[in-house]
């Protein structure tokens, strides 16, 4: 019952943290084609700490080939306790974003 | 030209490289066409994923093929765009050793109205879809 | 009966304890038919991928159906074997967190002549799987 | 160089290895009603040792998501040095392994 009793008496915590994002922003189209340079550029973002951020606003098309490196590095990032983010997905990069849920490993800012 | 019913066919080498090229002659292809921006997206998209298996499945273990190839024919009718993807392949099979994540097929799937896979004879494959057209008069 | 075409239809709960059942049905079913062992025993495989398939993933996040089931209608003609099997969930869509190895659709389309995949309104899937009947005169 | 050498003088060596194998023999049909049984089946049979043979005589149908568990288990105890092996396979049984080429990681024993 001890969590009824926190429930009926909310105590909350406020606290400032310091997060290093990696921030990497994306021009052109994501697909086979050029999976191993979003590979190659998610390794790097990745060694620079573990919050990376993609920037999609130029990202003109995102494939199931893709998805699946930005899975991956979103999994190797969780892991260390870190986090993938994706901001600026246009309609049809957001297409196949929802369409596979994806969201709930890779964190989308609208 | 009739206006009734449009055509695209094409014949690329079998490479990741080639993947754009052909979602962009598709593009351009639908580019003359009066299809919804989100309609031609989901087009796009499952072409690409088919396209992409041909590239990765098909010709695996190197199937005979000097040249291992895909074809694409599109076709524009009043009602409804039809897309087929073919490869001279080994042949539809499933792999438990993909370096894919499964998605490929599901995603056709999901944006296409209709999706058929078949034998594509001698040995090849496939793939046919077919988009709903938004109701034109 | 004229001999020419003879179906089957089955729709029961979508569960996994009716998978065997289901694939029993069909097994049943072909019985009465000439078919090879070989041929028999891909059909329920493939019939038992797709039935599979209805219920890890087509009634998923509760569509609002009360009672989900899986249909099936089975019909044999003279040069082919098509089955259908339904439901009628949240219609089809590809998960990356999907329990299973991704490997039921290839499986499918590795066996069958045909495989389609269509929405079935209101809002579900429809799997029809063709199978090429041995030449029989 | 060195291998070429030793490719021309061959050497051989024999040494006697005791394996112990939990034979582990299943009688019914596998798919997704009798997946969970499978998965218990597999997990007591690991945990005595890191070799596992299948008996599957009597295993009537067997579909992907039965090959699914057999993989997990199969790479479970390859991990650990073993292997887990599949013997008997009716014609049936076959077709999908054979489809799938799993006895890359299952052993198959005719
Ligand atoms: N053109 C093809 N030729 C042969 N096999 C194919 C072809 N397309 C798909 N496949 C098979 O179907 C499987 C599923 O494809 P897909 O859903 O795109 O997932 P992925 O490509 O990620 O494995 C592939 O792993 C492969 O075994
Ligand atoms: N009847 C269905 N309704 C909704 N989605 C489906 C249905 N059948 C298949 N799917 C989708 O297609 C994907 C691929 O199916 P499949 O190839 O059988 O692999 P798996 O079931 O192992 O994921 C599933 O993960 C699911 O997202």
């Amino acid at each position: 019952m001890q969590e009824r009793d926190s429930g009926s008496h909310p105590q909350f915590e406020r606290r400032q943290v310091e997060e290093v994002v990696t921030e990497l922003r994306i021009k052109g189209e994501l697909d086979i084609g050029s999976a191993d340079a979003l590979r190659q550029a998610l390794d790097s973002a990745e060694a620079e700490g573990a919050i990376v951020r993609l920037d999609a606003s130029d990202v003109l098309f995102l494939d199931s080939t893709a998805l699946g490196v930005l899975l991956a590095s979103a999994q190797r990032l969780s892991a260390r306790g870190g986090r993938l983010e994706l901001m600026n997905a246009s309609p049809a990069v957001r297409r196949i974003l929802d369409m596979t849920l994806i969201a709930r490993t890779v964190h989308l800012i609208p | 030209m009739t206006g009734e019913q449009v055509q695209l066919e094409l014949t690329v080498p079998s490479t990741a490289e080639n993947i754009p090229l052909v979602r962009h002659a598709v593009a351009g292809f639908l580019d003359g066409q009066a299809l919804s921006e989100a309609l031609a997206s989901d087009v796009l998209l499952a072409v690409t994923e088919a396209c992409t298996n041909v590239v990765q499945h098909a010709y695996r273990d190197g199937s005979g093929r000097d040249e291992p190839e895909i074809e694409l024919t599109a076709e524009y009718a009043s009602s409804a765009l039809t897309i087929s993807v073919r490869d001279r392949g080994r042949g539809f099979a499933p792999r438990v050793d993909s370096p894919g994540l499964g998605l490929g097929l599901p995603v056709i799937a999901a944006l296409t109205q209709n999706v058929e896979i078949r034998p594509f004879p001698p040995s090849g494959t496939e793939v046919v879809m077919t988009f709903a057209l938004e109701v034109a008069t």
